[in-house]
């Protein structure tokens, strides 16, 4: 009986077009925010700071990247991993070669520089559609993977081509400590999160979803294909830079191009579409879902061998781990095609009714 | 000019052996308009499953034409239960669903295959040797001083890929499933309004294509040797799978041959100069610029936007 | 979204199930964890090395309870060879046991990368036997890296020796062209700077060739090969990368005894599935050969004999699988120097670090082990983090490799500035403080 | 309600000697016809007969090869449909293209996409400018919401309403542009007889209130003559007919050309 809407009337259309209308949602928003911020710093071990936390924040906000390009604009693109890569390196060169810069600042302009890349590899797109996009995005992939290896300013001309990332620190106070990252990340993942949310719930991200439902009948009503494929281009490649910048600086700190490789891109489509096409909250819960499940089942596996008396091998618990993986994909993909952020919701609706089914 | 002819033929003689990986591909997705991610990892399985029925069947001693023959039955039903599995469990229950979200299933097929096959077969590194020779062949070599250098294993291939090819042709004209599997790939609900059954129709491409994974992995692990890298192939079809388009049998082939080449041309005498490892990325960006000019691909279906 | 409770749940039969492993004496144990691939594109070789260094302490434990009496606990933790699970096993075993982690062998240079951030903050050492960054032998710099054994540039050098001594002196190398064929990462490039370095000092011409990963498909490269026909071709390849190329080799009829691999193109899954064309391929040794050893009796009859083993039989003897076992020997090794000093109770990080700085494992010693005619004596210091120079070079008779060089020494007059200029261009970039060497004990 | 004589002078939009063939199939041959300024003008004809391809060059879609379209005065050049529908032609379709995926009030409010400005930046910060666009664009949809009857289904996903209810979003998603020129593509298609004569009420009162040009395609001659000011009949791509529905009533040619087809 907890989650009702009566009795809340919208006075406004301010009101009305808010985040969460619903005042019990506004309110778990706020609880998850409190503990993410001033709860978890006081429970967070080291380990789940830089093994899940930090990870699953950094690539939440990628995957929100991912998700306002794939989810709201219907382009499909496999060369994120790559857009990543390019916020990363850019940010590094923009570090090695203006010392003065903040890190930070750094990873923001090196957000704007995959942007502008992004924009170009968008291109394409006005004339392919589909998994003929996708495929073509690949193109994107591997000519970073190239770039970062072959071209050696971006390097910094480093012998290996591996590079590493500036201390951090702003305003003199190091930032270096897991908790610091955590937050960093955090704050990074928290506000650009609620600007894609605002652009894609304003005009800019309905001509995208028009773009995405029925080109032609968008065209028909004045959306300028052109310049809602590109901006989405350019908004999604701005949030997977920065996220890229920031895997690289905060959560590897040194780095080889495999770090941005194919998989990686694979790895952001994987959580859009399992955390659900078109939903900001559903970017937030397949990177969640793709990053803790397999730290799960390879740490639950083995436990659960000895109860049975049976001693599971590394091997056999990676294979079981990529097994149970996959069938997990099918299963959420059959039980909820729309991803877990639909799966989220109709919970809701559920709840809203409760105890009464209909 | 004779090494740019040795360029030129190892290049088409590679493609070749994408389009084999690549067939797979267009098979499934022309008959069901899936886009099988899991191809590469049939291609896996499938030559695991070959390599090692094949090392026990020659412990028990058969002969090798024998035991060969058993290690491919073997694989093939191998591939059977796959296919089965993928359309009862998988298929079956996401029928009617966007291409994506398919794809995504495909994406789980991917991983539970790769880890099965691994802890089922082992995850090391197992020569094949199915009996193709593998020597370099000197050929021309009247005309150019050293002659033109092919590998028979590659021109095996290629004529195996030729029967795959026209085998397939003849299969999709011929046989009544053919033409059942054409009528599902223009339209499912008037395929199964004509009493189609859809399910054995996927079954069956599922199939086709395991066999032909079976093929590709036969020749690629007489290449390498089997080991998980095989999976990867799948990469090196999709340029060949964007350039032939997703839905013709030939494009792939026509398709392998144009990017096998101009990878290998671009390699050998550009990328010197670029410092080298461009054919991957070059394979993309032909295949990419080539969509600029026919977004459908060289022999997929025309796309005509109506209002 | 029942993923916080389900980690929950995942942490609490975790610990139950550590419970069951550790119930006895948890306090005086030794931990020591193991970074592995068992699986994904480079499984092959990861998983002798994996056996190797795994049997190496079960014999220990077995055979004379640990170290001195320190039982060792090891857990593995499958990295697929992917830098972020690779931290997050780091992440996750650093802290076990009751002194922490002794060391870590990433066993992947991108991980080793990654760690090498991390590693001076939690102070735990890492061992990265043969692999890793070249300049990270220079300890001034980089306290918590130690590339025992060789480091690829003392590789490289080697490999340029034997050639010399092939061609009859330094002084034939003048004119002539040595390629080398790499894995298109921060590994595989490792060499280049030390080969072009030798080249300008000899005069050969150099020519590096980049496939890229992972390395199936190799026809151009060997095309390129073909034509510019080098005197040599170096093979600095890894998983598939190898065995391709060695097969390539033999489709082109590139001479395979004009090959010569990196330590890491030296293994039995780098030749086999090459099947006659790997006949003649030589590669370089990590020093140490495949077969038994005195050592083997042991892992026998302590490990495998009791099925305590992971390897197969035919695996025991292998290449890596005898290099998993060196590593796990250094490791336990240092440990006891570490305990010479401390005391016999498990070491923490930083003892241990100061365990491998101190290793000094003479001919005899090394005879004791059961290690005699695997590895030269190694030496360590503060300045010295590779503790060694020697290398060998074997060859691949079509069915196990067969040592054919004696001993060769890097010459470090080559080496040591290449070290110096880029450890302290690393140290200048993370604002790192070099210790002064004269004044550590 | 009886055909109505209503007189209009100024053309706001004509159509000379338009002629578009597709590989060969002419889809239009030589056509002339003038839509005046606030009149409701029917293009009726038999199937095929190229009727859905008039308004697809009317709006930029299809680029006819022989022949000039006339609008507001100007002689258009080849232009896209995106400049069409600044310059004030909105229009529906014959099988619905709505955005399937996203609520009524979504589909409304994208048809005011080109009065909204704000850029990205703003945007994203939602604060100020873009918020009170957001807002006073919202008010004018609510406007067409409450005239097309659809508050109920006002967050609901179109993909999700039936049939009759699509079309009416959609032709509030051609209102929200705030059209010169309405181009209905068969409204009334596959209605039923309540819903058809909503529809109807809806377009005489746009055409009534906001005073909007309308040009549509019917099938039904009964709704046809209702409410149409004039109507042209196309008939294989050739313009057969042209003038006030009773004209129409009496001319042979079309009365030919609609017999056998069955109307």
């Amino acid at each position: 009986m907890l989650y009702r809407e009566a009795g809340q009337f919208k006075a406004s259309y301010r009101a009305d077009q808010a985040i969460f209308p619903i005042a019990q949602d506004r309110f778990v928003a706020m609880a998850l925010l409190v503990i993410a911020f001033l709860v978890v710093p006081f429970v967070a071990t080291e380990y789940t700071y830089r093994a899940v936390l930090i990870p699953t924040v950094i690539l939440s906000l990628a995957a929100i990247g991912l998700n306002v390009l794939m989810g709201y604009c219907g382009q499909v693109s496999l060369g994120s991993g790559a857009f990543m890569g390019v916020g990363a390196y850019a940010a590094y060169n923009l570090a090695v070669r203006l010392p003065f810069l903040n890190p930070f600042v750094c990873v923001l302009l090196g957000g704007f520089v995959a942007a502008a890349i992004g924009i170009v590899f968008g291109i394409p797109s006005l004339r392919i559609k589909g998994f003929y996009l996708a495929c073509a995005t690949l193109a994107a992939q591997f000519f970073g993977d190239w770039a970062f290896l072959r071209i050696k300013w971006i390097t910094n001309d480093t012998p290996s081509g591996s590079v590493n990332a500036p201390p951090l620190q702003l305003f003199g106070l190091d930032l270096s400590s897991p908790t610091a990252n955590y937050l960093v990340s955090l704050v990074f993942a928290v506000v650009l999160g609620l600007g894609a949310k605002n652009i894609v719930r304003g005009h800019i991200g309905r001509q995208w979803m028009a773009i995405r439902d029925m080109d032609i009948a968008a065209e028909i009503i004045g959306v300028l294909p052109m310049y809602a494929k590109l901006s989405a281009f350019a908004v999604s490649s701005f949030l997977i830079g920065v996220a890229g910048a920031l895997w690289a600086f905060v959560y590897l700190g040194s780095w080889e191009p495999a770090a941005f490789d194919i998989d990686r891109s694979f790895e952001l489509m994987f959580m859009v579409i399992i955390g659900g096409l078109g939903s900001i909250l559903g970017s937030a819960l397949g990177a969640i879902f793709i990053v803790l499940m397999p730290i799960f089942l390879n740490q639950a596996l083995p436990p659960l061998g000895d109860v049975v008396g049976w001693k599971i091998s590394t091997a056999t618990v990676s294979h079981f781990e990529s097994m149970i993986f996959g069938a997990l994909i099918v299963f959420f993909l059959v039980v909820e095609p729309h991803g877990l952020a639909r799966l989220w919701l109709t919970g809701k609706e559920k709840l809203r009714l409760w105890p009464f089914p209909h | 000019m004779g090494f740019f002819l040795e360029v030129l033929i190892g290049g088409l003689l590679a493609g070749v052996l994408y389009s084999l990986v690549a067939l797979g591909f267009v098979l499934i997705f022309k008959a069901s308009g899936v886009f099988n991610f899991a191809q590469g990892a049939m291609v896996l399985a499938a030559a695991l499953a070959l390599v090692r029925a094949l090392d026990v069947m020659e412990q028990w001693h058969w002969p090798f034409t024998l035991a060969l023959a058993g290690a491919f039955a073997f694989a093939a039903v191998v591939m059977a239960i796959v296919a089965w599995a993928a359309e009862r469990l998988v298929l079956r229950k996401l029928v009617n669903q966007e291409g994506i979200i398919l794809f995504m299933a495909t994406i789980g097929v991917t991983f539970f295959i790769e880890g099965l096959a691994q802890s089922v077969f082992g995850a090391d590194v197992y020569p094949l040797n199915i009996g193709l020779p593998k020597d370099p062949l000197f050929i021309l070599e009247s005309v150019f001083d050293g002659g033109i250098l092919v590998n028979e294993l590659d021109i095996w291939a290629a004529v195996i890929a030729g029967l795959l090819v026209t085998g397939l042709a003849l299969f999709f004209q011929r046989t009544r499933i053919g033409r059942a599997l054409r009528a599902v790939a223009d339209d499912h609900a008037a395929a199964q309004s004509v009493g189609i059954p859809l399910d054995q129709i996927w079954f069956i491409v599922w199939l086709v294509a395991g066999l032909v994974a079976l093929v590709a992995g036969a020749v690629w692990g007489s290449k390498l040797g089997v080991q998980f890298s095989l999976s990867l192939l799948a990469l090196k079809a999709l340029p060949v799978l964007i350039l032939g388009g997703f839905t013709s049998v030939p494009g792939a082939i026509i398709g392998g041959l144009i990017i096998g080449a101009g990878e290998k041309l671009a390699e050998v005498f550009l990328g010197p100069s670029m410092g080298g490892g461009i054919e991957i990325w070059f394979a993309y960006v032909v295949a990419l610029l080539f969509l600029l000019v026919r977004p459908q691909g060289l022999f997929g279906e025309r796309i005509i936007e109506r209002v | 979204m029942g993923i916080r409770k389900s980690r929950l749940l995942g942490a609490a039969l975790l610990s139950a199930g550590v419970l069951a492993a550790t119930a006895a004496e948890a306090q005086s144990e030794q931990f020591i964890p193991g970074l592995v691939y068992r699986t994904g594109a480079y499984a092959p070789n990861g998983i002798p090395f994996a056996d190797g260094a795994a049997d190496y302490i079960s014999m220990l434990n077995a055979r004379d309870g640990g170290i001195n009496g320190v039982k060792i606990l090891f857990e593995e933790c499958e990295t697929g060879y992917a830098t972020d699970r690779g931290v997050e096993c780091y992440e996750r075993l650093k802290g076990k046991g009751p002194t922490g982690a002794a060391y870590f062998s990433p066993l992947s240079t991108g991980i080793t990368f990654a760690l090498t951030e991390k590693a001076p903050g939690d102070k735990v050492p890492l061992i990265t036997m043969g692999y890793g960054r070249a300049d990270s032998r220079d300890g001034a710099v980089f306290a918590w890296n130690f590339p025992l054994l060789g480091t690829y540039w003392t590789a490289a050098n080697v490999a340029i020796q034997y050639i010399a001594k092939e061609w009859g002196g330094f002084d034939k190398l003048k004119g002539k062209k040595i390629a080398l064929l790499y894995h298109d990462s921060p590994y595989g490039k490792e060499p280049i700077a030390a080969l072009e370095a030798m080249s300008k000092k000899y005069g050969y011409e150099f020519l590096p060739i980049p496939v890229p990963a992972p390395g199936s498909e190799q026809k151009s490269q060997w095309l390129q090969i073909r034509q510019q026909r080098p005197d040599y071709v170096l093979l600095w390849g890894w998983g598939v990368m190898n065995s391709a190329a060695v097969s390539e080799a033999g489709n082109v009829n590139y001479p395979r005894e004009h090959m010569l691999g990196g330590w890491c193109s030296g293994a039995e899954s780098d030749v086999l599935p090459a099947g006659d064309k790997a006949k003649v391929y030589k590669a370089l040794m990590l020093q140490h050969p495949a077969g038994k050893f005195a050592v083997h009796k042991d892992i026998d009859k302590f490990v495998v004999s009791q099925g305590k083993s992971l390897a197969k039989p035919e695996e025991v003897g292998q290449v890596l699988y005898n290099r998993g076992l060196i590593n796990s020997m250094l490791g336990t090794e240092s440990i006891r120097t570490a305990m010479a000093k401390f005391g016999n109770k498990p070491m923490t990080g930083e003892q241990v670090r100061w365990g491998i700085e101190h290793l000094d494992l003479s001919a005899d010693r090394i005879k004791q082990l059961g290690f005699e005619g695997m590895i030269g004596p190694i030496k360590l210091s503060c300045a010295d983090h590779e503790g060694t120079r020697l290398s060998r070079v074997h060859q691949w008779d079509g069915k196990e490799w067969k040592v054919i060089s004696d001993w060769f020494t890097g010459d470090d007059s080559i080496i040591e500035p290449l070290v110096k200029s880029t450890a302290e261009a690393y140290a200048k970039e993370k604002k790192i403080t070099e210790r002064d060497c004269s004044k550590e004990s | 309600m009886p055909g109505r004589i209503r007189s209009f002078t100024e053309a706001l939009l004509s159509v000379e000697n338009v002629s578009l063939t597709f590989g060969g199939i002419n889809a239009l041959t030589d056509i002339s016809f003038d839509i005046k300024k606030g009149e409701i003008r029917a293009i009726i004809g038999p199937n095929g007969a190229g009727k859905s391809s008039m308004l697809n060059c009317i709006n930029g879609f299809y680029h006819p090869q022989r022949g000039s379209i006339t609008y507001k005065g100007v002689q258009r050049a080849r232009m896209r449909p995106h400049e069409a529908a600044e310059q004030g032609i909105a229009r529906t379709f014959q099988n619905i293209a709505l955005f399937r995926g996203m609520s009524t009030l979504d589909n409304i409010m994208t048809g005011r996409n080109l009065r909204m400005r704000t850029g990205l930046f703003w945007q994203a910060l939602r604060i100020g400018r873009a918020e009170r666009e957001e807002i006073d664009h919202r008010i004018v949809v609510e406007r067409i919401i409450d005239f097309l009857e659809i508050q109920h289904v006002r967050k609901v996903p179109v993909g999700q309403l039936p049939y009759g209810l699509q079309k009416r979003v959609e032709l509030g998603r051609a209102l929200a542009a705030e059209p010169d020129l309405l181009l209905l593509d068969e409204p009334m298609a596959g209605m039923n007889l309540e819903e058809k004569q909503d529809m109807c009420r809806f377009v005489l009162d746009v055409n009534d209130e906001f005073g909007t040009t309308i040009c549509l395609i019917e099938h039904d001659m009964g709704v046809v003559m209702d409410i149409s000011d004039r109507v042209v009949v196309l008939d294989y791509g050739k313009k057969i007919g042209d003038g006030m529905p009773d004209e129409i009533k009496a001319n042979q040619a079309v009365i030919d050309a609609y017999l056998g087809v069955g109307h």
